[in-house]
């Protein structure tokens, strides 16, 4: 058994896999199958000051090794999860990544400042959903923005702050270093590329948003990229996202810079994925003699 | 909700009709918890979305669960290009399926096409009690009278050409004429312009109505929302969730 | 049998099927599976003003539904590209894109320059190879560059002009104008998104040039996406491509609001896969009563 | 260059070690016209790219191919999951194969493990000429021995660790010792650390040596320029492709 631990901005995870915000919602679904208490950490569903319902469906469609989603941060609000989720994950012996968002800096900062109170580990600030009209993205495709919008919550909380980045832009390492400058404790990437299908029958976008989020295998390469350059280029620690459906690929992140890996659209196919990379990570660790996985992170030789 | 997820083998495989297939796997801990009007969801070999498919029919004793399902495009086509001993990958029993009734003395159910199958378990819970119209556009596509007939079940075949069954035209043809007689209630799966329709004659009828629906989903247990639905509550209007408050939902409640 | 011919800035396709430029070399090596005079038109290799020897290998990686290349324009140079290659192409019956690169902006229009007193239909300016460090998408990114680029081939050149755009942008739409702005009679999207993979025995990038251009049907939700928001900024023509496979995903790429589609990934797959898609998008207009491939062209109907 | 693409009839399917199969497919129009030396592209169902697999036997009588491979990924594990009667879909005949010298009165063949199915092709051409070198590691994966006595050649089979063969070790030194006897040439296949080795022990004895190289493709026909390699000729460096111009250069010219 090889050590899967790891350390970000301080606080100790068993391992270094995270099921994505999003994909999970709270937890309770996915404890049918397991205990939470196997998995490295928990980002929760993004969380905005008041519910939200979300556009209209088809919120989902199909792509080859991939899918889009334009669920638009449904939420049932800040107050909400604070009340009637934070509390029954909190016991669930994981660590908790509060997904944040809004649609002004003040927004997020409120929220931040409301999970500031709680015992949540880690709060986890999403510039970059490419869902939503106001906020999400267009945080996080300017370095202006991106920079505002983790000052005003930076001064919201002194917990450790993940500030989540979107690949959709021409530098994702300029944006990362706009964010560490205004004190983010690390950042995680990719979040999904945008994208869009067509239904040629009846001639509409399958999404009724239009657009949407493209996750799964496909967009793997790219992510490998994005971490390899953004963990060249900040000092934080990075969380690497995007693709990841075996512990190889997993593996492949941590090796290009990520400190943690989360999994998304992955459990979709199979609900014991993140066990089963866990799992494949500490065969592959064991099988090559290396002892901890702290060991492989940021080891890619350029050539 | 108790669910789970496993590869299940396939123990019989039959043709009912032009690219509709049946196929009933041997999964005694999913057969003993299912009920009426949920659904599996089935993950075809190289995909990264499983497909939600109904369950057409529940043997508690011998420990297998059915579906039918028609081929749409290349996932329902890998599903039906399955046979028998290759095994399925299933999460299931999912959803919130339709209301028993113990005390009812006649429910009338409504399928349309592809949306007949459904009505298979609700027969074999109501038997002589029901009464099954099921509409098709052709002959060609009638499925499954016998099966409902085999439950005890009363049978309305209509067809939109007249080239089959006792009615030519919609469903809601007879439907009309059975509500005037009475019903405790109307189950139904189809089509959403069928659903619609039938959902109006029952509400200018007064009559409860409970209605399957699709959405294209993820996770299909409620995590990732989806899968979502506009439904009224207490004259609120919010999205609700195919895949865990549903699939089926009061007719009523449903904003179209 | 629909009609599939269709017209970009003044020259006629007998039908929108373009092979794209990198896959195909100069047609010979695929001329022994079918006549090249059956496609729409052929987009060769990127030519430069000298000879380039290229990346060392390994130039090449798998990726779930896609691959990297990092071949990095190796050609024999614009002189022997007119006197070795494009007489035998021209021969072909078939619209020649004559793709080209180069270093710096004056490169580009010396290369034009060359071609304009050529046969060759069309060039198809290259601004957003990943796979060289000077030029390439160092031009795509920067709508300034892409710009200044654009007007120095511009003058070199009276030839329909069409500029190939990266996606590896915040904003395409906005390079997309500025091309349009400087006089391109179309624009040619996407290249190839730049992407990484790394062997993890070896600790090594898969590819010799670390990373590389992601292409394929994994990015083919990317490319309608930025084909249609693309379509609708600017008035010029847009031939789109990325993970074109089917006569079905080119059909969704024209409802997107392409007018000409190229197919690269899918020969190596195939090498039949143009002429397949040819007949697979005059089946689909048939079975769907539509005369001509050019009543679909930008018919998408957004929510 | 002529080659084809189609999908081919597997007509017999063996195991030759661990991992280690040999496939022969029904193709007279490749068989025809195939060489030493060249490969197959074959297309493993579901991937993107296709895999290069050396030919390893032609039967222009019967019209038949052989290759052989081994497992080393998911493309390879899915070729060798097909069976007699499936379809492989494959671009051949590809390549510059090796230089068949009718005057040859001795040449040497070296196979290094997964290189050894390359070499036979060259044994049933020179027959008694020859002089087969194989390398493997150990005795488990030691292959085609037979295969190639029966063309006529005589066969020196080394391990690594001495657990079968006549030699212990590498197979530089029986080729040292052949050498020193007189060869007309040298051709060889394997890891690239022993077509260097074997190229150098070539170039010191001033035996000509034609080694088959490997790199990553796309196309496989020399239209992409994905298989770059770096081949000196006339004193001048550039990147020629595996693909079209090889996979068999000259050893001398190869830039290691
Ligand atoms: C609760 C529920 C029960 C169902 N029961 C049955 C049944 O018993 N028999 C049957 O034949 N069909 C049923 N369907 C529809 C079935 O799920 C689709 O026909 C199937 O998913 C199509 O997959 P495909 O790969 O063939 O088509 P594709 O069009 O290639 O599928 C692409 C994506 O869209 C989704 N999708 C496409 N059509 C639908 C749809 N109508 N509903 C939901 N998602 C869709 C797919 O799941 C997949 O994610 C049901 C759907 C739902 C939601
Ligand atoms: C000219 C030539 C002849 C060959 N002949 C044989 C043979 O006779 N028998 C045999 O067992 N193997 C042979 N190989 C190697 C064989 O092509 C690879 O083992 C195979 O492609 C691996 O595929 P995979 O999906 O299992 O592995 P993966 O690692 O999953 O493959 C991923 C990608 O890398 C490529 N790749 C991986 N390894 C190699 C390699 N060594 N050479 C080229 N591409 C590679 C694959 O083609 C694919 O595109 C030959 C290679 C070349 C270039
Ligand atoms: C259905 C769905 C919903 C998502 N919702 C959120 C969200 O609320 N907040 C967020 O930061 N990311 C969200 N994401 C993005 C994922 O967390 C992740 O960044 C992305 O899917 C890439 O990882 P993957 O390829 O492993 O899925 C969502 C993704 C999916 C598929
Ligand atoms: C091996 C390879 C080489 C390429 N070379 C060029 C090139 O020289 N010039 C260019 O403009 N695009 C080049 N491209 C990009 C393609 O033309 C195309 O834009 C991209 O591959 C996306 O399309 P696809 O997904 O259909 O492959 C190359 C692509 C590949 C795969
Ligand atoms: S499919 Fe995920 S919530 Fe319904
Ligand atoms: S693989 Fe395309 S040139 Fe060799």
């Amino acid at each position: 058994m090889a050590d899967l631990s790891v350390n970000l901005c301080g606080i100790d995870f068993k391992n270094p896999i995270i099921p994505a915000s999003g994909v999970f919602g709270y937890g309770r679904e996915y404890e049918e199958f397991y205990s939470l208490s196997e998995l490295g950490g928990i980002a929760t569903k993004g969380t905005t000051g008041q519910k939200r319902t979300g556009n209209p469906a088809p919120r989902i469609a199909e792509t080859p090794a991939g899918m889009l989603n334009s669920v638009g941060l449904q939420n049932p609000g800040i107050d909400y999860f604070i009340e009637h989720e934070l509390p029954n994950l909190m016991t669930k012996n994981t660590v908790i990544l509060a997904n944040i968002a809004g649609a002004t800096p003040e927004e997020c900062a409120e929220v931040a400042e409301k999970l500031d109170a709680t015992d949540v580990h880690m709060l986890e600030l999403n510039i970059s959903c490419p869902n939503v009209r106001q906020g999400g993205a267009a945080f996080g495709t300017s370095c202006e923005m991106a920079g505002q919008v983790t000052a005003a919550v930076r001064k919201a909380t002194k917990k450790p702050l993940i500030v989540k980045l979107s690949p959709n832009v021409t530098s994702i390492t300029d944006i990362a270093k706009a964010v560490e400058a205004e004190g983010a404790d690390a950042v995680s990437l990719i979040n999904t590329l945008l994208g869009m299908r067509i239904d040629i029958r009846t001639r509409r976008p399958v999404l009724r948003n239009n657009v949407g989020g493209l996750s799964g295998a496909g967009i793997f390469p790219v992510a490998v990229r994005m971490v390899w350059q953004t963990a060249n280029a900040v000092k934080i620690p990075v969380i690497g996202m995007g693709g990841v459906n075996t512990g190889e690929d997993a593996i492949e992140l941590m090796m290009a810079g990520a400190s943690a890996v989360q999994v998304g659209m992955a459990v979709f196919t199979d609900p014991y994925a993140p066990i089963k990379i866990i799992s494949q990570m500490n065969d592959f660790l064991d099988q090559n003699h290396i002892s901890s996985v702290r060991e492989i992170i940021g080891t890619v030789q350029p050539w | 909700m108790k669910y789970l997820q496993g590869e299940y083998p396939i123990i019989h495989k039959q043709a009912l009709a032009k690219d509709v297939y049946s196929l009933t796997m041997l999964c005694p801990e999913i057969a003993a918890i299912a009920c009426p009007g949920q659904f599996v969801h089935i993950l075809p070999k190289g995909f990264g979305l499983r497909r939600p498919i109904s369950i057409a029919g529940i043997n508690r004793e011998q420990g297998t669960l059915r579906i039918v399902f028609v081929i749409k495009h290349k996932g329902t086509q890998a599903i039906a290009d399955l046979n028998q001993g290759d095994y399925l990958d299933m999460i299931a029993p999912l959803g919130h399926g339709f209301t028993l009734m113990p005390e009812a003395q006649h429910v009338i159910l409504v399928g349309g096409g592809i949306g007949v199958p459904p009505m298979l378990p609700l027969a074999a819970y109501y038997g002589g009690k029901a009464t099954a119209i099921s509409g098709f556009r052709t002959f060609q596509q009638v499925i499954l009278q016998e099966d409902l007939e085999a439950c005890g079940a009363s049978t309305i075949c209509c067809t939109e050409d007249g080239s089959a069954g006792a009615v030519k035209g919609f469903v809601t043809a007879p439907l009309e004429q059975l509500l005037s007689e009475g019903a405790d209630a109307v189950f139904a799966c189809g089509s959403l312009p069928m659903l619609k329709a039938v959902s109006e004659v029952c509400i200018r009828n007064r009559t409860y109505c409970e209605v399957s629906l699709e959405e294209r989903m993820a996770c299909g247990i409620g995590a990732c929302l989806g899968c979502a639905c506009k439904i009224k509550k207490q004259n609120q209007e919010e999205f609700l969730h195919v895949c865990k408050n549903g699939p089926v939902f009061k007719a009523e409640e449903v904003l179209w």
